[in-house]
């Protein structure tokens, strides 16, 4: 059930992404698909002669399933990497993109930057979506550290408005990626941009993130990892970090693997 | 399914899926409580015309059955929190409105929208109960009260009977519309534990095959019920 | 009594009652004759409160109400010192015969279960109905229905029975059983108001005879005046059709 | 509290949501006629003399009403090509509003033939008597004495499930399908759930419209239906 | 022209019909008496296969069916050329009195709808209900609702009419006018299958008369051997009971 080969021997890939990700993966005010792992994707593209990628806007359940049944041959959604993971999915040997992830709180709580302390304080955080990554690395947190656990809480897939919740002392603290932060409080023209100086973003790390492949898309995974190597190497995918993260995580990254 | 169907995991889930059933039962059977007489008082007042109370059930049915419960629970949840805060400060209640359990708000929210959908039933219900029957029953001296009690409501129930079990499964499913307001109810749970390996194909066959156990349960439950009811009838098949 | 005054009722444009005047002593056995569409059900329904009345008042023993605006205690009240027997027997349908006939005592007049039991198989016994105590009025046929509606009324002993046509569903062997059952209660001395087109009945056991067309009553008197000397023409065209032209008429 | 509420997203939203009513209404319109259809048919399997029948009826109606609506548009989403793959037909391209619609028909269907069932024993037997013996045939007889009349009762219910059938679209989206609601929903994602409640009130708005829509055609249909019936009136 | 054998019936466990036999000729009026319970409407039922018999065969003129298995196609031929009135009336609720009359002409007749209004309108002015065309049967009194019954039947103009107590809800004035107009269709030729407790109208209208008790035809024989020299105990019993005792029987 893959991808149909046209009589030029270039093969249709679909492509699915969570359409609800601003600004990793969504859809523009003209009904385009775009984010950042899009546009990773659309270079990996642009290297494979034998393919031809079709993005497919859904939810993150129907990707999962999509994926994992070959409905879809690769999916996009901020997917981190767990081991239990690749039993379900082909992982491919290079990540896609990096995610910024941090504690959204008050002024009050602006020196808590770790989970640790966030933990330790007892503070409150916000439920996650339960099929999203920011669970998982809660979750992971928390099975590191038994008995200093976050409150963790499973909730809403969508419209959980953090900034407004923090803000409200709904809750004392939320987990964000910190692109769509920037996009609400940083930016001037943000929703929150009035919140500036109430509301902070401490990241507390940066994670690697990943498409996930169907099984049987071994070959075709090959072909990204030599596609995407090239684009990384040539720093087009800097260059999308700046454009929708407004910073260059990679330079992060390097920084924490030199540390270690 | 070429994912590789992962069996333990299924078997685990699957009692994970079944510990969210009294999470879903409480709510459903809280809710059931408040809004089968409700409903049966506005369907009421809508067929005797009683004035005020007859539009307000009107336009309390199109808002709160025209609109999707899912947008109810994020109106309610993300409004009436502000709206208390604001209460208790003014009075000077020492009450965090964010520690109010998010069982609370399933039981307002899904009674609303369950009251709506029984005034409808009840309504269709009580219109095939011949008069004659009401006249009867004031005859021999029963009160209104009465007469509905013995004699109208045991008919109509019988035609309300398959439209209260839709209703009543309805309900049972849509508490898992409480993901929204962290109710930790079946599909939650099942989605929670398919996180981490990605296991979406089995937790969906877990949540499929606790609803059908849970809402045939109440189905059967039903159709028992309704035949006792209807013994009275000639069958007409 | 019952003294009933000045009933009006239409519906719609039709006017049904034109201003009926009743008086009821008693233990008296009113028969009410009169053309079909004469308005006979809706009188009876109107003392009642099965309908409202658009205009009339009633005194009940001691409790005077009008007919048009009566509290819902007031219309309880005089419900409960009265029965109804219907034209078309409206039984209870999710009842069995004998819950049929206990209903109203059990739950109208808190009698035991028990004692009701027994007053409601004495009366089913007494219309017939020994064998059907435990059927459905879906499984009863017509007379049956009937008989039941009867034996409802009756079991509630009280102080005055509505009659709308109780034997028009019976066969005749029925019907003569059903008569001497009215005129055995009659004779304990419960005060009847019967619609009926049985003249036999009317003659045997009424004090008074009224004849109704077109919303009104056109006369009334004894059974021998009405049905001996009638004075309104009406009224003679009447009997003329109902009584058989072979048939003479013994007081 | 800073600019929580801003009116001016709610009248933004509008405009943009509404050109996704026809989706919406396409999706509704078909679930409506498919549903019907067959739910009129398990209907009379339902009441039918024949035991296997009546067993495969309600045991359809058991597994569509007990399912949630999700795990079922999974179900068929993802089986119903793999089925077709065995006759070498491939259905994965097929447009998802299909398989939205195939969902929504089989489970209205479910519901549905309950409401048909309950208002068409509603109706005393005798009047269907009564039509086959002045000479009507049974299919007559059901269409202008019973149908008009189990109409009347079934029309408070089939509302219920019309109107929420039309807000079933909330699951389209799980597939990618956008409708009004997921039009919706991708306004709130594009906004990173910033102003969501304004969005999500001017999607209540329009349903609630919708609704009121609705409830006026039924009435006015109750209303014509509702000749020479008496309904119940304490006295 | 219509030849019934060995009807079976049974609702559970009760047997009600136990092998009636009936032969009825092109022009015959056949009246059935009988208790009250005896089958009489069940009969009737099976008949028009409202019910389906145990067992049992008719033969209608040229059509010969089983009652218990007949088919669909068979069933609606028969109902076709007979027309049945209802103990209950069982008037289409949904439907005028005018509209209730046309519906089986126009529809299972195919008249257009001129036509059919004539028809309707003369049927219904013959049981004197010129006033209440467009009335719906909650608004009419119980003998209005018995007369639109008898007007749809007679104005299908069948080859037989079934009549199931047509003048029991009826004021004797009026039982004389209906009972007038089935003379007049019986003499129209119109065969007539009548359950009635009018001793008079199976007097003088009857060619048969049956007599029916607990399930079975006791006795049958035409009116004047039936009321003047009944031959079962049975019979002689209830007829006492029906025949006023100061009432002498003329042929
Ligand atoms: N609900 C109603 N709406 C309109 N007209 C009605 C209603 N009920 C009764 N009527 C009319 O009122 C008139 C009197 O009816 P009523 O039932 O009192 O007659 P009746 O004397 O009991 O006749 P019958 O002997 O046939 O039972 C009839 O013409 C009938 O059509
Ligand atoms: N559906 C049913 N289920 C069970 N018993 C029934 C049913 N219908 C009729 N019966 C019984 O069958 C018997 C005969 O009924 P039927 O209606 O034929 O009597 P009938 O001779 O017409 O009496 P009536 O003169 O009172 O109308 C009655 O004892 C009745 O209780
Ligand atoms: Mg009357
Ligand atoms: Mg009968």
């Amino acid at each position: 059930s893959s991808g149909e080969s046209n009589s030029n021997g270039v093969r249709e890939i679909k492509v699915a992404f969570d359409q609800g990700l601003n600004p990793i993966a969504y859809i523009d005010d003209k009904g385009n698909p775009t984010g950042y792992e899009i546009e990773a994707m659309k270079l990996v593209d642009q290297e494979l002669k034998d393919y031809k990628f079709k993005y497919v806007g859904t939810t993150s359940d129907d990707l999962l399933i999509g994926v994992e049944q070959g409905k879809f041959q690769v999916g996009v959604k901020n997917a981190f990497f767990t081991e239990e993971r690749t039993k379900k999915f082909l992982y491919p040997k290079e990540f896609l993109g990096l995610s910024s992830t941090g504690l959204v709180v008050k002024k009050e709580n602006k020196e808590v930057n770790t989970l640790e302390e966030f933990a330790k304080k007892g503070l409150s955080l916000a439920p996650i979506a339960a099929n999203s990554a920011q669970y998982t690395l809660i979750e992971n947190y928390n099975t590191k550290h038994p008995d200093n656990k976050v409150k963790l809480k499973a909730g809403d897939t969508f419209s959980l408005d953090i900034v407004q919740w923090v803000n409200e002392e709904r809750v004392d603290g939320g987990v964000m990626i910190e692109g769509p932060f920037n996009e609400q409080v940083t930016n001037p023209k943000g929703a929150y941009h009035n919140l500036k100086n109430d509301i902070f973003y401490n990241e507390f790390t940066v994670i690697q993130t990943w498409p996930l492949f169907n099984k049987k898309e071994q070959a075709f995974a090959e072909a990204y990892d030599k596609a995407i190597k090239k684009v990384k190497e040539e720093g087009k995918l800097r260059e999308l970090s700046k454009k929708f993260y407004s910073r260059d995580l990679f330079e992060v990254q390097d920084q924490s693997q030199k540390k270690s | 399914m070429n994912g590789g169907f992962n069996v333990e995991f299924f078997i685990n889930t699957f009692f994970v899926a079944l510990s969210g059933i009294p999470t879903a039962l409480v709510v459903t059977i809280v809710v059931l409580l408040i809004a089968l007489p409700l409903g049966f008082l506005l369907a009421m007042t809508r067929l005797n015309n009683v004035p005020l109370l007859s539009p307000f059930s009107k336009l309390y049915v199109s808002f709160v059955r025209g609109t999707p419960i899912i947008i109810q629970i994020f109106i309610i949840y993300s409004s009436i929190p502000l709206f208390l805060k604001a209460l208790f400060e003014k009075y000077h209640i020492a009450y965090d409105v964010y520690k109010i359990h998010p069982l609370w708000y399933a039981f307002i929210i899904f009674s609303f929208s369950t009251t709506a959908i029984l005034i409808e039933v009840f309504r269709s219900a009580l219109k095939t109960v011949d008069q004659g029957q009401l006249e009867a029953a004031y005859s021999v001296g029963l009160t209104s009260f009465q007469a509905y009690k013995r004699i109208i409501i045991p008919q109509a129930l019988v035609v309300a009977m398959p439209n209260l079990c839709t209703a009543t499964v309805n309900l049972i499913k849509a508490t898992s519309l409480g993901y929204a307001i962290s109710l930790q109810e079946i599909t939650l749970r099942a989605k929670v534990a398919a996180n981490a390996g990605y296991n979406y194909v089995e937790a969906y066959l877990d949540i499929f095959i606790v609803y059908i156990l849970l809402c045939s349960v109440v189905e059967f439950s039903f159709k028992l019920f309704e035949n006792r009811l209807s013994r009275y009838k000639i069958s007409k098949a | 009594m019952l003294n009933i005054q000045n009933v009006h009722k239409s519906f719609g444009e039709n006017k049904i009652l034109k201003g009926v005047d009743l008086f009821i002593d008693k233990g008296d056995v009113v028969v009410i004759l009169g053309p079909s569409g004469s308005g006979k059900t809706t009188l009876l329904r109107c003392i009642n409160f099965l309908e409202r009345a658009d205009k009339g008042s009633a005194n009940f023993g001691e409790i005077s109400v009008d007919l048009h605006s009566a509290s819902k205690k007031e219309i309880h009240q005089i419900r409960q010192k009265t029965a109804f027997v219907f034209q078309n027997y409206n039984l209870f349908n999710n009842k069995t015969a004998l819950e049929n006939v206990t209903e109203g005592l059990i739950i109208g007049r808190q009698m035991t279960k028990k004692e009701a039991t027994k007053i409601g198989t004495a009366a089913l016994d007494r219309v017939g109905l020994s064998t059907k105590y435990d059927a459905y009025p879906s499984e009863l046929s017509g007379g049956q229905q009937q008989r039941v509606g009867i034996a409802r009324a009756i079991a509630l002993t009280p102080d005055i029975i509505l009659f709308d046509e109780p034997t028009s569903a019976l066969d005749p062997e029925l019907v003569g059983e059903v008569l001497a059952v009215m005129k055995d209660i009659a004779k304990d001395g419960t005060t009847m108001l019967v619609v009926t087109h049985e003249t036999s009945f009317a003659r045997d056991v009424a004090n008074k005879v009224i004849f109704m067309d077109g919303g009104t009553i056109v006369e009334e008197g004894t059974a021998h005046d009405i049905f001996t000397t009638p004075k309104e023409e009406r009224t003679k065209k009447f009997l003329k059709r109902v009584i058989p032209e072979d048939y003479t008429f013994y007081i | 509290m800073g600019k929580y509420f801003d009116a001016s997203y709610l009248w933004n939203a509008f405009p943009q949501l509404l050109p996704f009513l026809k989706v919406t209404f396409i999706v509704t319109l078909f679930a409506v006629i498919f549903g019907l259809i067959l739910g009129w048919l398990l209907t009379m399997a339902k009441l039918s003399r024949y035991r296997s029948l009546r067993f495969l009826a309600s045991t359809y109606i058991t597994i569509m009403r007990c399912t949630p609506s999700i795990v079922l548009l999974f179900l068929i989403y993802y089986g119903v090509p793999l089925i077709f793959e065995n006759f070498h037909i491939n259905l994965h391209d097929l447009h998802s509003a299909y398989f939205v619609i195939i969902t929504f028909a089989l489970q209205f269907a479910g519901i549905i033939s309950e409401v048909i069932r309950s208002a068409y024993l509603s109706v005393p037997t005798g009047q269907y008597e009564a039509a086959v013996s002045v000479g009507l045939t049974p299919f007559q007889a059901y269409k202008r004495i019973i149908f008009p009349q189990a109409l009347l009762v079934a029309l408070p219910n089939l509302g219920n499930s019309l109107i929420a059938l039309l807000q079933e679209g909330a699951l389209a989206y799980t597939i990618g399908l956008i409708d009004i609601v997921g039009k919706a929903q991708l306004m709130v994602a594009a906004n990173i759930n910033a102003h969501a409640l304004e969005i999500f009130i001017a999607l209540a708005i329009i349903y609630w419209g919708l609704s009121l829509l609705i409830d006026k055609i039924f009435s006015l249909l109750e209303k014509s239906l509702n000749k020479g019936k008496k309904s119940l009136k304490m006295t």
